[in-house]
Formats: structure tokens, C-alpha cells, sequence
């Protein structure tokens, strides 16, 4: 059995993944409603959802929108705050063998590095995951699309943090590796890619937009080969670690990743459809590899 | 507050029958044995439609009524996934994810009023059902279609008794001439301890409208099954949000699949609900 | 009927097009398969292979890739070269109505003007498309991808040419508008977006990339979304037409672009599947809009 | 030069039967009377595996044999979409586009022997059908397969005279206990006036280093049907190139659905064309 696969990764500064799969941010909340549903313990990371120094409504609805072989979403970043994910949830994590990376997201670079001091002292919390990529808030793609930006943005981070920060990117952008180099230079200990891709459904009916805003953020098995593509040319680029995320259905989607040089990967929108997909991954990957 | 989940699960049953009742109405019946012993009056399933990545998502269907180990459901097909849905024969598997949903809630005693526009006929039969058990046996089902054809046959609001059901279409080809509406004022009389409502957004707007303007006391229990598009079914993705009323009046956001789809008509931001694109179905 | 969807569509500098449906570059060649399949006279127009100084023998196969919804290419602007079409393919067009549309690509801006050039005292030419966004060879995203380089180019070919000038941009930039409002400036008359989002397909049997060069772009269904926020951006950001492609299956998602603002549409991937696709999604707009 | 599509239409034909033969070998019986009347040795259609947008292109198969207003095909399930045309009914619509591709050359006299691997026998009843009709009786063909359950019967090669079929195991289940190409040179020996071959690359590689090592004269016409993932079958999307020889030996492109699937022989680049990936099956 191929232990790259199925074995524990280290991502460093001490976060070491039970296994290779984990649970896309956004895909999985924090965790409460899945433990419910399937063993999550036997996945490798969870990242919650996307979280802010104070609590967010998120957007009006409709919120997403179904499109061939994918999902819009415009959640806007609904979520308790951080302070609230501290109190209240972190020791909810306490007995879970999954390790939990909190994802954060913010408007400036002293949001971000708020979110991670109150992060910082809570045992339960695994690793830190910076959205620098959410289209669905305002300046939400500023940080993802401006490499000076994400750099600053993850060196005020890394100033504040012995944890393990990995970076999410968004691949709306010319040149991810740029993107990427800049962040790697600042201190990241690794990226994940890739965000949602800007896309757009018109309601027929009516001819406006279906969502409240205009756009979303496009997910699911038809960004798969956009998101390869990506991924194999962070891993190419890159001397720290990438995680791959994007499309993922099944244990064959998911080993492409890997077989481009991704040393993990997350399941998101396909957990919707089938919350043991994440599972069904992780025991594809083991008979593959047996 | 986490969502319950603890009924939900996955089951791959089996279809028995896929009915067609006339006007595009279908009624399936598929062995379910978990969802049937633990379905409860609103609760939903989604279900997969198809195998394949489009649709991607599964779809949300209020399990109709349960028997033994088998679970009906009521619908028509209006998109890609009902569309492949209504195409099952008899033998095909059906992957379902559930109980799920917060359901109506029970009361033991007094009248019940039951509004039912088109499709909005899918809860009643378990939730009449569980009433029955529990002994209330004034129960009148006002059900309004767009014409007769699509009127759910009044004999499978209940079995084996059928209740009182007064039927309205637009068209006036069965019952009343006109809408549902027109029949609920009257029905108010009789101070019922509760009325549930499940249809189009716009028919439940006019509910709520009515039985304030009628200046009547809102009865105790006052209920209606909503909808919104489903990324999940279970409280993770956020996507099914539906405005309510949050202290000082403003419009909050609950998610339709596990705060509800079954809310309070009081605490609807009814509004904000009317505003909604209608489903676009593809 | 509305005109506008089934009319006809000035795009200035003479160029009039009989409606609003075309067919896309690269996926009708210069018309002569499809001449014997289906009647080209009812449609718009047609946009040429893509076409360069020099005959291209194109990239070594395979050349496509299948994928969820889409398909990958990397055809590698295989062509006879521009001297050949305007000898011996410019002359069949002449009793064509079908408006042809020269696509030109090119590493540099001379490579374009010359091939402007040639195509200048041609009747049977109706318009020039700039594809400076071709993923598929060495620096043919360059100009796509740099708002100063891509407005050069056009200033080049504009002072070359009286035709109606179209650039086709590339969706893998941070900001297309920003590229777009540059060729505008620079004297484009109109605009045609997107053409492919780079992907990858891995070949699971080997663990390599199906496609030659390891990423190829990617068409279809699975891009419509994103082609579609990409195209609404540009309404709200030009004066000049915007033409829209990417991902049309049908009359229902060539309306979706006309709804944003298109003023006219491609129709490429699909034809592959069905020949009788841009015919089809002329007779559905002129039914929607009777 | 433009490929000649005059015959080439888009035809709504029916399915009559799917026969399995074992092995996971199917033959599948369509109504098309356009592709019947036109289709000739070599000839392929593309049909389009379901109607949604997965798989979204069409995929190529050779058409077996014509009857009448019918056309028989010969394939296995080995992805997404031959699997869905596994799961044709009789009566089923099936949508082609065909006759297209450069077909095999004729000869009308002579012994002719036939190198068929696995589903390479797909084109050679039409084959073996008109080179009948121009009076050409000698004919020998080799079918080799993994295992005897895939060897495509012998006497559907011909109707109604069963011509001579030698054939080859893998495994040594049925006939010679090896490849087709040990066959081969013993059937050199009759001077064939033509060779036709059709299965897996690596097989076609062999039949020509096979001919070329013999030192025996190389029938005057020599051809394989080869294969190319398709986008479009009608020469427009340049994406089914093949490596073929071009002046001086340097490897040149050429389209699988236009300049073939059929060429000689002596044109092919064998050695780019083994360097390809095998079709990537999902
Ligand atoms: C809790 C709940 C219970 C429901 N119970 C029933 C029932 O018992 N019988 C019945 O006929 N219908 C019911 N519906 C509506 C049913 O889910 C939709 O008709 C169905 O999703 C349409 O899918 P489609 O692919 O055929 O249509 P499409 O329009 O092709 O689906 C496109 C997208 O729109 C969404 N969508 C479309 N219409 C609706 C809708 N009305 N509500 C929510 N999402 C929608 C789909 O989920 C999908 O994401 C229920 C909806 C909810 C939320
Ligand atoms: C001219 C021609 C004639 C053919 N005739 C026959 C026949 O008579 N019987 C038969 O069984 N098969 C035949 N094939 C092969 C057949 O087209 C493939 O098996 C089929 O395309 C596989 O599709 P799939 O979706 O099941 O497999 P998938 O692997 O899921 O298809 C994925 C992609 O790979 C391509 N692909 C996969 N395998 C092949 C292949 N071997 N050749 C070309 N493209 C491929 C498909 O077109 C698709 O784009 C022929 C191929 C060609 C080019
Ligand atoms: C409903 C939804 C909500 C999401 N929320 C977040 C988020 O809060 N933070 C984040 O970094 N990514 C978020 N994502 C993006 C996913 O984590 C993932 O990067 C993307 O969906 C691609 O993976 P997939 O195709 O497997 O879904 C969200 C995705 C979806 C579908
Ligand atoms: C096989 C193929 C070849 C293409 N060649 C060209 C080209 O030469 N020049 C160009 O500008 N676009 C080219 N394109 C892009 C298309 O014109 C179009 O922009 C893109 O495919 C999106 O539209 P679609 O999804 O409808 O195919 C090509 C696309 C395909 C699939
Ligand atoms: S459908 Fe996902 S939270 Fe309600
Ligand atoms: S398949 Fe399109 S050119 Fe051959």
C-alpha cells in the first residue's frame, strides 16, 4: 500500500494529516452536521468554513444556482466569528482525531491577523487556511489577485502565528504561479487550489441574474481540468507543499491531483451530493494504491 | 445551534411504482425502510436523480405518506432532475439522504385547517396521518390546483378515511371557481388550533395576507412548508437561506433545510419571500 | 419577431452580419466540411481556423481530451497560411451571404499585420477576428494576457486595415475588462469573448498528461458559466459590441449571452456533436423571440 | 484538399436489437437507411451515446455490415460512452452522422487475407460483403483475440457463405495458442493481391514489422483502419491527427476521420503512431 497515498502527511510546524483526503472549506461547515452523518475521524483534515473577526448574514438569496457539472454559490461568508468559533465550537473539536484547519477570510490584513491571535492559544485548532480568494464579498479577490498584496498579507500572518498556514488561491487570476511565488517567499508553509472560478446563470424567466449579486463562485466536477491544470503548475513552480482542490467525485479524480504532485487533497461540492464521498476517495485511493 | 441530524442516512431503495395521476402529477413509491420508520409529518429526502454529474445536486421531496417499509412521493417533472426522475421503472434503485428537515408540529386537539396549492399536497398525507393517530378528526384540506386534472385525488389526502377536502381551480373545471383563498376565510370559522399551509410562494403570501386582513385570531399553530434551491440538505453549505423576520422586524437569514422548510407563517419575512425568483426549472 | 435577436447586426465599418448566430473559430475550419453538411447561407457568419504568417503543420497528437461536459484542445493552429487562404480559399467564398471572418494569430505584432495585409484587397474577406489568445502555442497568450501589448497590436493592424476589426480575448486573465478597454481605446471595433480556459487532462493509465504539451483549452457546456460572467462584464464595461462565445449548446444558453448585452454569438464546441447546432439555435432564438 | 462529405448526413435512426455475444462483445442492429445505402468498406458514424452534455462528443464505430434498410455495429463497453450504448433498447432512438472517413481500397481479383485483433474485425463483413460482389472468392481471414469468449464468430464475417477464418488465443482457449501474427507469414505465402488490418495499434505495428521482416513481397494494396480519439468525424477540428510519413521520412500529420480511418500501410509512422497513448477509458 502506496503510504504517499494513504499514509500521514506533514504539511510542517507540526501539522501532520492522518491521510491525504480532507474536507473542503465551505463544504463541511465546522464539522457539527457531518460527525452526524459519517465517521469523520477517519478523513484527514476538515477546514471549516470561512471565518471573520465578527459574525456575517451572508448574502441574500438565492444564494447558488445549479449549472451543467457544476455549482454557483454567493454565500457571502456567513459565519459566527471568530471569537465565537473559538468559544464555543474549538472544544467541540476536542476528542476529534480529524484535524481541524480553521479558514479565514477578511477585508485587510488586520482582520486577517486578528482572526489568527485568537486562534493562536486554542489547542483544537490544527492550522490556519487564508482565503485570499472569496468572490463573493467586497475587495474578496483583492489579496488573491495582487501578489505584493499577498505577500504583505501573509508575512503580517506569519508574524503572529507558529502554525501551519496554508494559503488558498484563487485561479481567476493571470498568472497563479506569481501569486504563489509571492506568497511562498512570505512565509506560507503551503497553498491549496483552487478557490471557486467567477461564473454567472441567468434566470430565464425573468432575465436577470440568478443571484443576488450577479456572479458566484462556479464549483464541481466542470472546473475539474481547469483546476489541474493549476495545481500541476503550483507543484512545478513550488518548493513548499500543495494541496489540491477542485472537481473532485471519486478516487480517480482525486489521484490526478496527486499524480501532478498535489500532497493532499480536498473534497468540496461533491460532499453535497454525497456526504461519504470524501470516505469513498480515501478507500479509492487505498485499493489504487494496495 | 447544530441541526439534528441524528435520524438522517443515506439508503439505496428501491422504486415500485412510478404512477401517473393525470395533469403531469406523479405519485412514486419506492421501498425506503429507513426513511419510512423515521419520516416525521415535513420531513424531506433529497434524492439523486440519475447517476450522472448533471444534475449534480439531488433534489428535495417531502416524503408524501409511508407505509410498512415503502415511502410515496408526490411531484411532476419540471426540470432535468424530476425529468429523469418520472423516466424510473419499477426495480431501479433510488439513492436517498434523509429524514430530513424541521416538520410541522402536532397538536392533539380542536380543527385543523390544511392549505394545499398545486404540489403543495406532498406533506399532508403523513401529516393528516400522524394527526389521525393522535385523534384530531376535524381536519378540513382545502386544495386549490390550476384545473381538475392536477387536483391530488382528495381519497389520498388520508386513507382509509377520506377527510373533508374542498378543492378550488383557476379554471374551474372541479370545486370552486377561483383560488384556494377564497375558500380559507370561511374556513376560519371554526377557530382552528392550527393551519398548515404548503404551496407556491405567492399562493402562502396570500394566506398569511388573507388571514390578517380578515382581522380573525391567528390560530395557535400556524405553519407553512417552504422551499429554496438545496446545495446539501443538511446544513452545511449555507445555500438554502429564506428571509425571516429577526428582532425589531428586520429580515434575517434561516436555511430552508434544516431551520425549516416547515417555519412559523408568523416569523416569514413574507415580503422578502415574495421577491424570490420563481425556481427556473431547465 | 425582436430584430434585434434575429435581424440583422451592424458591427460597423460595413461589416453587417445577416443575424446574430456564427460560428466559432477553429471549430468550422474555412466552411467547406460543413458547406456539405448544412446550410452556412441561413447563419451570420463564420470565423475561419485560426490562421498565421506561415502554413503550421499544428501539435503532435493527441491533440483533444474529453472531459465533464468539455473538451480540451490543443490543436496547435494547425493551417495552410494565410497566402494559401487568400488564393485559393478566399475565391470558394464568393458566393457565399455567410459573412467570413478571417481569425489571424500570430507571435508577433508584424506577423499580424502581414497577414492583415494579405487579406486587405480580398472581396470574399469580410472581417478580421485577432485570436491573441491562443493557449496553444509558444507565446500566444502574450498579447491576450498584457493590456500594453494587446493594445499595440491592435493600433498595429488599425492602421493597416479598413475592415472590421474583432479581438478575441482570453478569459485567463485577473481582469479581462482591463484588456478589453485597452483594445477598445486602441481602435477595435468590436470585441469576442472568451475563447479556452486552460486545462488538463492526466491520461490515468500512465499517470502522464493525454495532451502533448500537458495542458490544452478548454470548450463546452462545462465553461458556459464562466464564459457567461466574463461576456456580462464586458457589456457593462464597453462601448463597442461584444460578441459572445463559449459554451452554447442550445437556443436557451445562446440567449443567456444576448440577455447580458452580446450583441451577437458564436456557436464552436457543438457543432462537433451536432452540425445543425447553429441552425438550431437560430430557429429557437427566432421562435423565442416571435 | 476538402474531404468529400457528399454522402455524410445526420440521420434519426431506431434500435432493433443488442445482442450480446459473450465476452462483453455486443452487436448492436440499427434501422438507418441513409448509412445503409451509403456506407461502404471502411466507412464510420458517429453516434451520440445519450442525450446529455457527458460524454459530449460522438463516438466513432465502423459500420459492420448493411442490410437492407439496417446497419449492424460491433463494439464492447469500455467507457462512458460505449456504455451507455450497452444499455440501448429495441426501439431506442440512435442519432447518426455518417457515412464519413476514407475507406479501403478495392481489388477485384486475387486472394485477399483479412488480420483482424479484438474489435478490428468491426469493418470486415462490409469488406468481405463487396469484395464478394466484385467476385473476389479467396479469402482468408485472421482473427485473433485475448480469449476464445471474444473472438467475433467466424460466420458472421460472411453472409451467407462462411469465408476461411483462422483463428488465435491469447490464452490458447480456441484456435492457435498465440497472436495473429504468427499466422501471418504462412498466409504471405499466397502472394495476397491485398492486405487489410484492423485492431490495436501495437497489433498493426506488428502485421507491418512482421510483412517488412519476411522479406516477401508486400501485397500491392496494404491497408489498416486506425483509430484517433474524434472530436468532430468530418475533417474540421484537426483533432485526430495521425503521424504519417511525409517526404523524407519525416513524420507529417494526417486526419483519422478524413485522409481515414483507413491508409496504406507502407504511409503510416508506426513509430508514432506506437509512441501514442492507448485511449484512456473512463
Ligand atoms: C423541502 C422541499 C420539499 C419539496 N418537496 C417537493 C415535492 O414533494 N414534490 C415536488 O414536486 N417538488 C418538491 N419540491 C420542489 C422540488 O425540489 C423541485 O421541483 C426540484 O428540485 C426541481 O428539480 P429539477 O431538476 O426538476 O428542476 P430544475 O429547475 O432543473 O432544477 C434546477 C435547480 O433549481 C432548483 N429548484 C428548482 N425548482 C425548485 C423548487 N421549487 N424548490 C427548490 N429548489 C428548486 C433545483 O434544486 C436545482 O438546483 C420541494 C422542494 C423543497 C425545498
Ligand atoms: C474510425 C473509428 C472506428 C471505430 N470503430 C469501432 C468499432 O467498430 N467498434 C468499437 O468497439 N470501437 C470502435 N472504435 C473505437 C471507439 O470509438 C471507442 O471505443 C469509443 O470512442 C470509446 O468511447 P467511450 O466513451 O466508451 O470511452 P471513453 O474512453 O470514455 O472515451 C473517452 C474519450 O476517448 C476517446 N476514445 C477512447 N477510446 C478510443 C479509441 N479506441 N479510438 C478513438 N477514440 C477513443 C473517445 O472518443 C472519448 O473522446 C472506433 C474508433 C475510430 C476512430
Ligand atoms: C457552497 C460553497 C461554499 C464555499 N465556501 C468557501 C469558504 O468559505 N472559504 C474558502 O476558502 N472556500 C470556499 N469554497 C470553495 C471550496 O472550498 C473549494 O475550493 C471549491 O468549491 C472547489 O472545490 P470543489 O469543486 O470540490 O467544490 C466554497 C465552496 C462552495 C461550493
Ligand atoms: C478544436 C478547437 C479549435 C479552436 N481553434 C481556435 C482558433 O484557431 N482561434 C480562436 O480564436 N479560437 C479557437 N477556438 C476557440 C473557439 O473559437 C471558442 O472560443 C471556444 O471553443 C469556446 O466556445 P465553445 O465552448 O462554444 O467551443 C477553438 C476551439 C476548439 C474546440
Ligand atoms: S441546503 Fe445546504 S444548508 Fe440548506
Ligand atoms: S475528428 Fe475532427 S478533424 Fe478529425
Amino acid at each position: 500500500m502506496n503510504e504517499r497515498l494513504t499514509g500521514s502527511v506533514d504539511l510542517g510546524r507540526g501539522l501532520v494529516l492522518p491521510n491525504v483526503v480532507g474536507l473542503a472549506s465551505g463544504t463541511a461547515g465546522y464539522g457539527f452536521e457531518l460527525a452526524q452523518l459519517i465517521d469523520l475521524d477517519r478523513l484527514g483534515a476538515l477546514y471549516t468554513k470561512g471565518t471573520t473577526i465578527l459574525a456575517r448574514e451572508g448574502n441574500p438569496p438565492p444564494r447558488i444556482a445549479e449549472t451543467g457539472g457544476g455549482l454557483l454559490n454567493s454565500i457571502g461568508l456567513q459565519n459566527p466569528g471568530v471569537d465565537f468559533v473559538a468559544t464555543d465550537y474549538a472544544p467541540r473539536w476536542k476528542d476529534w482525531t480529524i484535524r481541524v484547519i480553521v479558514n479565514i477570510a477578511g477585508g485587510s490584513a488586520e482582520d486577517y491577523v486578528h482572526c489568527v491571535k485568537v486562534l493562536e492559544p486554542i489547542a483544537e485548532v490544527s492550522g490556519i487556511e487564508l482565503n485570499i480568494s472569496c468572490p463573493n464579498i467586497a475587495h474578496g479577490l483583492d489579496f488573491g489577485r495582487d501578489p505584493e498584496a499577498a505577500a504583505r498579507l501573509v508575512a503580517a500572518v506569519r508574524a503572529v502565528t507558529e502554525r501551519c498556514v496554508i494559503v488558498k488561491l484563487s485561479p481567476n487570476v493571470t498568472d497563479i504561479v506569481a501569486i504563489a511565488r509571492a506568497v511562498e517567499d512570505a512565509g506560507a508553509d503551503v497553498v491549496s487550489a483552487v478557490n471557486t472560478y467567477v461564473g454567472r446563470k441567468v434566470h430565464r424567466a425573468s432575465g436577470r441574474s440568478v443571484l443576488p449579486f450577479g456572479t458566484g463562485g462556479l464549483s464541481g466536477p466542470a472546473i475539474q481540468p481547469l483546476a489541474l491544470a493549476a495545481v500541476a503548475s503550483l507543484c512545478e513552480a513550488l518548493r513548499i507543499p500543495v494541496i489540491g482542490v477542485g472537481g473532485i467525485v471519486d478516487a480517480a479524480s482525486a489521484q490526478d491531483f496527486l499524480t501532478v504532485g498535489a500532497t493532499a487533497v480536498q473534497v468540496g461540492t461533491a460532499t453535497f451530493v454525497n456526504p461519504e464521498t470524501a470516505l469513498d476517495v480515501l478507500e479509492g485511493l487505498t485499493k489504487v494504491t494496495a | 445551534m447544530t441541526a439534528d441530524l441524528s435520524r438522517a442516512s443515506l439508503e439505496q431503495g428501491e422504486v415500485l411504482v412510478v404512477e401517473r395521476l393525470g395533469g403531469g402529477l406523479l405519485e412514486m413509491v419506492a421501498r425506503l425502510p429507513h426513511l419510512a420508520a423515521t419520516a416525521t409529518p415535513g420531513s424531506f429526502a433529497q434524492l439523486r436523480c440519475g447517476t450522472g454529474t448533471t444534475p449534480l445536486l439531488r433534489r428535495p421531496f417531502s416524503v408524501a405518506w409511508t407505509h410498512d417499509d415503502t415511502c410515496g412521493f408526490v411531484f411532476e417533472a419540471v426540470g432535468a432532475g424530476t425529468r429523469l426522475l418520472s423516466e424510473l421503472q419499477p426495480g431501479d434503485p433510488l439513492d436517498s439522504l434523509g429524514p430530513l428537515g424541521h416538520g410541522f408540529t402536532m397538536v392533539n386537539s380542536g380543527s385543523v385547517v390544511c392549505v394545499s396549492g398545486g404540489l403543495g399536497c406532498a406533506p399532508f398525507p403523513l401529516l393528516i396521518n400522524e394527526l389521525r393517530r393522535r385523534r384530531v378528526e376535524d381536519i378540513l384540506v382545502l386544495n386549490g390546483a390550476r384545473t381538475a386534472a392536477r387536483l391530488y385525488p382528495a381519497e389520498r389526502f388520508a386513507r382509509p378515511a377520506v377527510p373533508v377536502v374542498a378543492e378550488a381551480t383557476d379554471d374551474g373545471t372541479r370545486g370552486h371557481h377561483g383560488s384556494v383563498i377564497d375558500l380559507l376565510v370561511q374556513a376560519l370559522g371554526s377557530q382552528p388550533s392550527a393551519l398548515y399551509a404548503c404551496g407556491p410562494n405567492p399562493m402562502l403570501n396570500a394566506v398569511m395576507r388573507t388571514l390578517l386582513d380578515s382581522g380573525a385570531t391567528l390560530p395557535p399553530v400556524l405553519e407553512a412548508s417552504l422551499e429554496a434551491p438545496m446545495g446539501c440538505g443538511f446544513g452545511t453549505c449555507l445555500g438554502c437561506a429564506l428571509p425571516v423576520l429577526g428582532d425589531g422586524g428586520a429580515s434575517v437569514w434561516k436555511l430552508c433545510c434544516t431551520d425549516g422548510p416547515v417555519m412559523s407563517m408568523r416569523d416569514v419575512d413574507w415580503a422578502g419571500v415574495s421577491a424570490l425568483p420563481g425556481a427556473d426549472v431547465a
